[in-house]
């Protein structure tokens, strides 16, 4: 389906989110207000998208950007579904009811944002040990063995 | 009677667990009542490393990440830099990476059919389906130098052209090997014991491996139709002609077996590729060493041989990725081991985690 | 006295045989595995790599013999020679030549199948002694396999005894004609493939699977102790074929004397590499289906044979 | 063996394996088993047998790092050879892959590289006279050229090429202090002589090399000055005349007899030369504009681009002064004559061309610097009529162009139906030159084409009489001045070959063409500014369009020489110090102390630390010089046992001091930073 569809079904379903729809670098995104982005997650699931691709956060200053990659087979398309979560009380609701793919990314988001995903049923540390202080994914993280960038690189 | 359950670490250091993965295994008997995959043994942080480097730098990390099919995250991740750079990659170059992926994944199917008879016991049949593998490491080692993590595909382009008599020489291999694959298959998927091992064995719902996640000849081993490359094309590969076989049992023997004819399909869609090949540039034209994208995000997947490998790339204008993550097939295919092992004995749980074809290199990052 | 002087002596030739036979057998294993697996096998010590096993020994005897910290140290010491030493009284009875036995008995037939069976307790103790999961997993994967194969093994070597008349086994190689090969044909394989069980070879090695149980029962054991199991496994593979090759197929026919030794080792050669070729040959058959094939294949295969026996004896 | 007719068909599903289950199924398929072990038992092993069947290894195999060369301490070789045989060196180069691109796309070969490393060392004069060797007007062209050595230069990968065009101006201006100490006339050493018609760049080159190699020369020019094309159609504001007579003065002083003012075809005749001389070149150029057969182009305020600049040059006055001019095409002459438009006083300029913008053919930095000037650029249109009144013009009817090649290339405009009026007083036809000889060809069997164009051989520069050749743009059509230099070799190769009665062609090494990609700007952020290209003073825009004074005001000698300390020394096999190889490093395996100060690009030491190094190879494919390679050594030793030795000198250097440093750990000369006496 070429994007333009897609945006214009979307927009169909959230009339009020339309401006938030974006297309750069040929990928649709769209960004949702947190408390919104189960909901959204639903609705485009009953859309088509059957697939959760992928699930990952990006650390954007004061806020964590959580990123949702879905991907239909029925469609052939897929399109990012964004939400932004406040740093100093990073909680989103988890996606396993929907995708039970979400459980392991969900805990790697966990793992290496910190990141908590309510409703999850076993959020725990996935790739680092239990015991791991910190989220290293996180632009503050500090390690006194990541060696520093030498100066001329 | 009274019995008790014996608890089982298989792993991180297990002749069969395909790298360093821990598996908590509950037994009643030799039946498995729990399996939880413990992984992270192998993680080295890429995601992070990546954000300490420049575009060019990252390249050899992907190397690293599936170190079975190295040109795969190679690729992968060129894609994401080239469709975040806008960076026009020309034809010859991407058909010396179609070429290259395709013979890469006959080289990891190799080591998935392989392991899959080695969980088996069946030997020899592994060293069969290697001395094909050694094969494809020999033309990618006259192609790169290497043998195992190729640096091969860079933002752009390939590194390096093909070298004189390439071509013969994959052509020879293309010739023979489909003959070998069927001998394999007679040899060792054709084998009584092996079907009984095989068959029935780990069986993955289409539904449940849609829900979970599961992708490439794991997913297509349970029915699920699903092939990017030729469901989202790529690259060129729109100008092949080329089969995906499918699966109806989900099993293990369903998913090795998948493997073996794409191996099959994989030398028709080099053979075409070798016939479409035309001289030119390899490299896209005036590439600046440093590149520094503008800012925004970018994801791209290709078709990997373990499923869909999809690499999301955050630019901030910087010569550095902001953020990088990989979205592994091997990780999500490796979630769903509880939910079809359970119930199993413990050989075959083995061979169902075999069956899966997971690299803790790309699981762990 | 001098029975006893005798008996010490056939003791230590018999533990020389199955060492020498363990020695060479693990070089022409590593021989088979490798032109089967398009490999060429060992091929840098000596002519075609035949003395690697010189060097080999002498690396088992100076490593380090580790016990681990929780096991049962006696019982742990002790198993590797528990599982031995029915494998080298076994070679006692067998019969080289017509009317010639180390150790000719009356019941030599029963005691070559009994004795060795008494490996499987030593199996159980090395496992128990390990206090390890997968050779605990792998101690009672033994047993089971082990008794079970017992019976189609027993009933294998019935209508040689049937024919022969005696459990003698001079007295069976004596007995032997030519016509009993196509005759006892369906035991010979069966007795093959119930042996190949009994001695937890490929594709009956679930008890050491190396890809699920790591080593199996021994997984712990290092060194000579370990050498000595497998020089256990070896001298199974050699009395076992060695029997057979004695008694299915006639021992030394069609020669005698001196020539009639010669086939004899040859046959027990070609028994041994069969043996080889099947473990890299076959994938490895799981636990239920290797009862299943024990019950619902061999045994009843016996019978039938036993029948067919039956029928023919009060013909001769 | 035809591979795809049987090639084996995907079952529609794979459950289904090669035979059925059930019992005999199963024993026939466990027998099947066993012939294929046997099978494979009896055949050939697949490995190799070690150490009697030796592996090789591929030649892109990366092993441990190895850098050689001291950081500009070693010489790098100087591209010197006789012109006869100056071909055959580039292309051995090229060949081996040792051809920097500057010199492999240069047309004249020039030893660019060269020239940054004598000026870097302070040796200037050597420079200039390196330089001269193939580009026989090194100060003319380090004004004019349209340099594709800087487009080809590998430091566009990195951040900006080396400023080599003004590195020849600088080193002219150095060489003119010296200039009457360096000059004397080359030795006659042949008895045969040569004339030449034209003393345009291609004339003079030919000239050059004749009286290198000892021939008597003799040139005759139209004008009462020398230079040709240069002296009449370059605009004064990017060449200043003084400039052009000293160096062709030099040639002259080197031997050359210099006729000028002297017409062949009126005051001489070719026929007579012929006769006189035992060769005739011909490197007359093209003397004549070509305007567009539309109506109205005889009207009066219609000129040609040449006679346009020649006035503008000579007199300084073209008629144009308070009128409005619109020049037609988009080439380098169209810029010139725009900008020419504005110097002699026109009121306002307007220059249409059939291109669009990003197709112009003019360069680029032309065109930028015409726009500053406040000239107006009109694309994407083409001439359709000259409007007049009374004789006069009055405006110019423009058509739009849709695209002006066709898809394989060629020139085949499409024009679209809209149409504009520009009102214009004068109108300037910048399209192109054409040749005009027919007066010089009178009286001898020189063919001439229809078109009215010299019948030449395009690479031996021979014409249909044996003993005349001909080079230079009447041979290439219009071109660049470096590229009519390069005829002017080739041609006095030809010309040598002839009178020593050699074959022509023969083992004659044509020049050749490498084809280097050219580059986009790099990303120069983060780059500091000492590693930045040193940027040409300009004069104001608003100044420099009132006269004829130079727009490029030159690099100073602090300047000129870190500029030249920035090559890179392609090829040469020395460590430059660049540092790229670190900074491409994922692994931070080679370590760099440097010396951070001002101008500086001095490095202390290369630590190359192999516990670190992945072998991924990217340090040495951004090498520049190939002085960092990987050695076959390390890995393979693993079955050569013989080199399981580590050559320390190849491979990693003792913690106290590298070979990048030098045996005195001091850096390269020119670098300011004092030296220590001894490391």
């Amino acid at each position: 389906m070429r994007i333009e569809e897609l945006r214009e079904r979307v927009c169909a379903m959230y009339p009020d989110l339309c401006p938030l729809f974006s297309i750069e670098f040929g990928d649709g995104a769209i960004s949702v207000p947190l408390e919104r982005v189960h909901s959204a997650a639903a609705d485009l699931k009953e859309m088509g998208f059957d697939r959760l691709g992928m699930v990952t956060a990006v650390d954007r200053g004061e806020e964590f950007e959580i990123v949702y990659r879905l991907q239909s087979r029925d469609l052939r398309a897929g399109m990012f579904l964004k939400a932004l979560v406040p740093r100093s009380d990073p909680r989103v609701p988890s996606m396993c009811d929907l995708w039970p793919a979400a459980n392991w990314q969900e805990r790697e988001v966990y793992d290496l944002f910190g990141i908590v995903f309510e409703g999850h049923p076993d959020l725990r540390r996935i790739l680092l040990p239990d015991d791991w202080e910190g989220h290293p994914l996180r632009k503050d993280y500090v390690d006194e063995r990541i060696i520093p960038r030498p100066d001329y690189i | 009677m009274v019995t008790e359950e014996l608890t089982l670490n298989i792993g991180p250091s297990h002749p069969s667990t395909h790298g360093v993965c821990r598996l908590l295994v509950r037994l009643d008997g030799e039946i498995v009542t729990h399996v939880e995959p413990i992984i992270g043994h192998l993680h080295r942080g890429i995601e992070k490393m990546a954000e300490n480097r420049t575009y060019l730098q990252v390249v050899p990390l992907t190397d690293r990440l599936d170190y079975v099919g190295s040109m795969y995250a190679n690729w992968a991740y060129c894609r994401a830099v080239e469709r975040l750079a806008g960076i026009r990659v020309p034809e010859r170059a991407e058909y010396i990476r179609v070429i290259v992926c395709e013979l890469q994944r006959i080289a990891s199917h190799m080591m998935g059919i392989g392991s899959s008879a080695a969980d088996t016991g069946a030997t020899s049949a592994f060293l069969y389906a290697f001395a094909q593998r050694d094969l494809v490491i020999d033309l990618f080692e006259e192609l790169c130098g290497a043998r195992l993590t190729y640096n091969y595909v860079r933002p752009g382009g390939v590194s390096f052209d093909l070298p004189d008599g390439w071509v013969e020489r994959c052509r020879a291999f293309t010739a023979q090997h489909p003959k070998a694959m069927l001998e394999i298959d007679g040899f060792f998927f054709g084998n009584a014991i092996a079907r009984a091992r095989l068959k029935g064995v780990g069986v993955l719902d289409p539904d449940a491996a849609v829900a979970w996640g599961v992708s490439g000849p794991s997913a297509r081993g349970s029915g699920v139709d699903w092939d990017l490359r030729r469901d989202d094309p790529y690259s060129v590969y729109p100008r092949f002609d080329f089969d995906v076989p499918i699966g109806s049992n989900g099993d293990a023997f369903d998913r090795a077996r998948v493997r073996l004819w794409e191996c099959i399909e994989s030398c028709r869609i080099i053979d075409q590729a070798l016939d479409q090949l035309e001289p030119g540039p390899i490299m896209a034209d005036g590439l600046p060493r440093l590149l520094a994208p503008r800012p925004g995000d970018a994801y791209d997947h290709i078709e990997s041989a373990r499923g869909s490998l999809g690499v999301y790339l955050v630019s901030d204008g910087s010569p550095r990725p902001y953020r990088m993550k990989v979205r592994s097939p091997a990780f999500c295919n490796l979630a769903v081991l509880p939910l079809i092992a359970v119930g199993h004995t413990l050989s075959d749980l083995l061979v169902i985690l075999g069956s899966l074809d997971p690299v803790f290199g790309e699981v762990d990052r | 006295m001098s029975s006893l002087l005798l008996g010490i002596l056939w003791g230590v030739a018999g533990v020389l045989v199955i060492a020498g036979g363990a020695v060479i057998g693990v070089w022409w294993e590593r021989k088979v595995a490798g032109h089967i697996q398009l490999r060429y096998g060992p091929q840098q010590i000596g002519p075609a790599g035949s003395l690697q096993m010189l060097a080999d020994v002498p690396k088992l005897l100076f490593k380090e013999d580790i016990v681990p910290s929780g096991a049962d140290r006696p019982l742990f010491k002790w198993a590797p020679l528990m599982a031995f030493a029915p494998v080298a009284a076994a070679m006692a009875v067998i019969p080289f030549a017509a009317g010639w036995a180390p150790f000719d008995t009356s019941v030599g037939v029963l005691f070559f199948l009994a004795v060795p069976s008494l490996e499987v307790v030593a199996i159980l103790v090395a496992a128990w002694a390990q206090r390890n999961s997968y050779a605990a997993i792998g101690g009672l994967r033994a047993a089971s396999q082990m008794i079970a194969y017992e019976v189609p093994r027993t009933l294998a070597v019935a209508p040689l005894v049937l024919l022969a008349g005696s459990l003698r086994p001079t007295e069976v190689v004596a007995a032997w004609r030519w016509w009993w090969l196509p005759l006892l044909a369906i035991a010979f394989v069966v007795y093959l493939i119930a042996s190949i069980a009994e001695m937890n070879r490929g594709p009956f090695d679930l008890p050491e699977a190396e890809s699920e149980l790591v080593a199996g029962y021994f997984a712990d054991y290092s060194g000579m102790r370990w050498a000595i199991f497998m020089m256990a496994e070896y001298g199974a593979v050699i009395t076992a074929s060695l029997f057979a090759a004695a008694t299915f197929l006639g021992a030394g026919w069609p020669f005698s004397g001196a020539l009639g030794v010669v086939a004899l080792v040859v046959k027990t050669s070609v028994l041994v590499t069969i043996v080889m070729w099947t473990k890299w040959t076959l994938p490895r058959v799981r636990q239920d289906q290797l009862l299943r094939f024990c019950w619902v294949v061999l045994v009843p295969a016996t019978l039938v044979q036993l029948a067919i026996v039956g029928v023919v004896l009060p013909w001769m | 063996m035809d591979v795809k007719r049987d090639r084996p068909v995907v079952p529609a599903s794979v459950s289904d394996g090669p035979t059925g289950d059930g019992l005999v199924a199963g024993a026939r398929s466990i027998a099947k088993g066993f012939a294929y072990t046997a099978r494979a038992g009896v055949s050939k092993p697949l490995t190799v047998r070690y150490p009697k069947e030796k592996l090789t290894v591929s030649p892109r195999w990366r092993g441990p790092l190895a850098l050689r060369g001291v950081l500009g301490r070693d010489e790098i070789p100087l591209l010197r050879a006789p012109s006869y045989a100056y071909n055959e060196t580039i292309d051995g180069l090229y060949r081996a892959d040792r051809l920097p691109p500057c010199v492999g796309s240069c047309p004249a070969n020039v030893d660019a590289r060269g020239q940054a490393y004598l000026i870097a060392d302070d040796r200037v004069v050597e420079a200039y006279e390196l330089v001269r060797d193939r580009n026989i007007l090194p100060g003319v062209l380090g004004r004019i050229c349209h340099h594709p050595c800087e487009s080809a230069c590998k430091r566009n990968f990195f951040d900006e090429p080396i400023a080599i065009r003004p590195l020849h101006r600088f080193a002219f201006e150095e060489y003119r202090k010296v200039r009457h100490e360096r000059i004397s006339p080359f030795p006659r050493t042949q008895g045969k002589s040569v004339c030449i018609v034209g003393s345009g760049p291609s004339g003079l080159a030919a000239a050059y090399d004749l009286l290198k190699l000892g021939y008597r020369v003799v040139m005759y020019e139209r004008e009462r000055k020398p230079g040709g094309a240069l002296n009449t159609g370059v605009p004064a504001y990017r060449l200043p005349r003084e400039v052009l007579y000293e160096e062709i003065d030099d040639i002259v002083g080197l031997g050359l007899e210099l006729n000028t003012g002297v017409e062949v075809g009126k005051d001489v005749t070719l026929p007579s030369l012929m006769r006189e001389h035992d060769a005739v070149l011909l490197a007359v150029g093209l003397q004549q504009s070509r305007i567009l057969p539309i109506p109205g182009t005889d009207a009066e305020g219609v000129v040609g681009a040449l006679e346009f600049l020649w006035s503008a040059n000579f007199k300084h006055e073209a008629g144009v002064r308070g009128k409005r001019v619109l020049v037609i095409g988009g080439g380098n002459v169209a810029v010139d004559v725009a900008r020419c438009a504005l110097r002699v006083g026109a009121s306002e300029v307007r220059l249409a061309c059939l291109e669009s913008e990003s197709e112009m053919p003019c360069h680029p930095w032309e065109i930028a610097e015409a726009l500053d000037e406040g000239v107006i650029a009109m694309c994407s249109l083409g001439p359709e009529e000259v409007l007049t009144k009374h004789d006069t013009v009055v405006g110019m009817r423009m058509r739009s162009c849709l695209s002006v090649f066709d898809e394989m290339g060629r020139f085949a405009p499409k024009f679209g139906d809209e149409t504009t009026d520009v009102p214009t007083d004068v109108v300037v036809f910048a399209i192109g030159q054409a040749p005009k000889i027919d007066t010089i060809v009178a009286g001898t069997e020189l063919l001439v084409s229809g078109r009215g164009q010299l019948v030449v051989d395009g690479t031996l520069f021979t014409t249909s009489v044996p003993g005349v050749f001909a080079c230079g743009e009447i041979v290439t059509g219009p071109g660049s001045a470096i590229g009519s230099i390069a005829t002017g070799h080739e041609a006095a190769v030809s010309i040598h070959r002839y009178l020593q009665g050699l074959p022509l062609d023969g083992d004659r090494v044509a020049r050749p063409v490498p084809v280097y990609q050219k580059h986009a700007p790099a990303d120069t952020r983060g780059i500091e500014s000492n590693r930045r290209r040193a940027v040409m003073p300009m004069a104001d825009p608003e100044e420099r369009a009132k006269d004829f004074r130079q727009v490029e005001l030159g690099l100073t000698r602090q300047e000129a020489t870190a500029e030249a300390m920035r090559c890179l020394r392609c090829e040469s096999e020395v460590c430059v110090g660049c540092t790229f190889c670190a900074r491409t490093c994922p692994d931070y395996a080679i370590k760099v102390e440097r010396v951070d100060e001002a101008g500086a690009r001095c490095l202390t030491r290369y630590d190359l630390d192999l516990t670190k190094c992945c072998f991924c190879g990217l340090c040495a494919e951004q090498c520049p010089t190939k002085a960092l390679h990987h050695t076959g050594q390390y890995e393979l030793s693993f079955w050569h046992r013989d080199l399981m030795v580590f050559d320390k000198g190849e491979m990693l250097r003792p913690p106290t001091g590298t070979r990048a440093t030098g045996r005195d750990g001091i850096s390269p000369p020119g670098c300011p930073v004092p030296r220590r006496e001894d490391g």
